[in-house]
């Protein structure tokens, strides 16, 4: 999970998700980065449109408190 | 047979060749049955029967010559089921289907002193329409929670007044009567049916429907969770197979974290929720 | 999500899931194979219990269709 | 279980519930059948609906789901 | 569903799911029986517990939609 | 399941859904590929939406707590 | 959220929680790291399982369903 994390981090700080970026926060964290993973993030990641998924992600909470209101 | 009437050798003969011309014969009770459902019935089997009325030792000898003349000692067995007012109901339906018709027929009817009842016999609580008098003291005599209310006699509490099998005594049938409650059944019961060598009594012959539904259920789920567990498709699985498929490889993509377009929303969601759930337990000042 | 086919169908075969396994189905299936995305998958399954994660998976179906009651 | 399998396999084949048609199948299947239990069976059968009722099982979810409602 | 039936019937008769068999059912349901259709259920049910898959819910249900109860 | 994944797979990469390329997968995956079951398949899929189906599977969350409302 | 996602980060590497390390990752990521929240962040996070809130957050079916009761 942490390749992901590092991913949201700088979505949420408004930077580029690109290979080096992410590696770099890996690097800080102290974990050693697989080469390989990064650019498969990378990769998958290109056309996601974050700020949606997210969203969406966020809504069962929501609804779920819907019906208790 | 010499001493025998001449009509009554006329109508053992011509009740043993009804019996002979039909496949099921059953046995019923007539006993209680007023004339007129005794002619619905009638007309309501007139495509697929017919109902004789007889004596009961007519029908035994016509039961018995039947058995001789058609080389089935089997059917002999069906004369020990005769009791009550006995009739022959002479039909193509199948036993099991005619226990259901003739138990759907039968229609409530009013207590009789000396009848069994066949289910518990229950007084409602609440108001009646009756007026006071003695009525309630009958009541109470029955163990009936009576009580004048309102200027009517009112039940205080639900009361079973008979179990099933419990005979109506003279003074409950009063009782019943009085209240509109209608504890009997009345329609052509059914002592036996003789089909094919076998003779069945009502006993194997009520059969619990609601038990085969399940047994439908319970054998259609496992044929489908056998086609869609081997994976062998058919028009009703194919889906569930897929989506099966599907869910198995997106799970296993969602568990190791492998981001692709169908799990890039579940895995960004799982961080996305986890780091939301954190930042509600932190000061609202930590947060932006 | 073809390598994540890929991956199970080798799973349910009882073949092991390696690099050179994914990629000569994909090459069958006609897919150019992306060498990193298939490092990538194989390095996140490993330690993933496909069996047990596959049997967890059915039941989102049956909650879509509680609507139809 | 036999005979009801016999049964719902005449449905499916969009063929009568008889006693004739289910004690062929039994037949075939190497099964002595009962005359009783398939009499039994057709009368208890007569009148349901079997699409129904086999479409409620699919189905356990409504059921679950239900108090939810 | 009707092969899927048949071999269900054969398997509660304690008899051999095999093509032949299920042919013979299927034939005594008036259906006239593919021939590729009965090889591949047979194929797909070598080596197959029967008792354990027929009772393996294909989607656990129940599960998911248990906390709504 | 192997040969529903491949399914899937060609499905997933855009390709045909045909009897060859479903055999030439599972020979890729080193698994004898039966003409029966992979006839049966595909035959099966023909007319079914799959982009559908699995959407339908895809979904649940939203839907479930939806009849709480 | 940047802070949030650090802290997941390291827990998820498998690294301490502390000022030091959130400020090195924060910083790769090209965030200008506030002192202050920072401390307030490893403050408030001690005392969190943060493992139970992850396995919280993977099940978004019994979160959603929950309200019904």
């Amino acid at each position: 999970m942490e390749y992901v994390y590092a991913a949201l981090l700088l979505h949420a700080a408004g930077k580029e998700i690109n290979e080096e970026n992410i590696k770099a926060i890996l690097q800080a964290a102290g974990v050693e980065a697989d080469d390989a993973r990064v650019k498969a993030l990378v990769a998958a990641l290109d056309g996601v449109n974050i700020e949606e998924v997210i969203e969406k992600a966020a809504m069962p909470v929501a609804v779920a408190a819907a019906p208790a209101a | 047979m010499a001493h025998v009437a001449e009509w009554k050798k006329k109508e053992v003969e011509e009740l043993a060749n009804l019996i002979k011309s039909y496949p099921v014969i059953a046995l019923v009770n007539v006993a209680d049955v007023p004339a007129y459902p005794l002619s619905k019935m009638r007309e309501t089997l007139k495509e697929q029967g017919v109902l004789r009325v007889s004596r009961n030792t007519l029908i035994d000898l016509a039961i018995k010559k039947a058995a001789q003349d058609i080389g089935k000692p089997e059917l002999e067995e069906l004369a020990k089921h005769i009791q009550g007012g006995a009739a022959i109901l002479a039909t193509n339906i199948n036993p099991f289907k005619l226990y259901k018709f003739l138990q759907e027929s039968k229609k409530p009817a009013p207590a009789k002193p000396g009848a069994v009842v066949n289910k518990d016999v229950v007084i409602p609580a609440g108001p009646t329409s009756l007026a006071p008098g003695p009525v309630v003291g009958e009541m109470q005599a029955l163990g009936i929670p009576a009580r004048i209310e309102k200027g009517k006699v009112s039940i205080q509490k639900e009361t079973v007044v008979l179990k099933a099998g419990e005979t109506i005594t003279p003074q409950l049938a009063n009782i019943l009567n009085k209240l509109g409650i209608e504890p009997l059944e009345v329609g052509l019961e059914l002592l036996a049916a003789y089909e094919d060598g076998l003779v069945y009594g009502p006993d194997v012959l009520a059969i619990d429907e609601e038990q085969y539904i399940q047994m439908l259920q319970q054998a259609y789920m496992h044929a489908f969770n056998l086609s869609v567990n081997v994976a062998y498709p058919t028009k009703q699985t194919i889906e569930a197979i897929i989506q099966k498929a599907f869910m198995g490889a997106k799970n296993v993509a969602v568990e190791a974290n492998y981001i692709t377009k169908d799990t890039a929303g579940d895995i960004l969601g799982k961080a996305f929720r986890v780091a939301l759930l954190i930042a509600q337990e932190l000061p609202e000042d930590l947060l932006d």
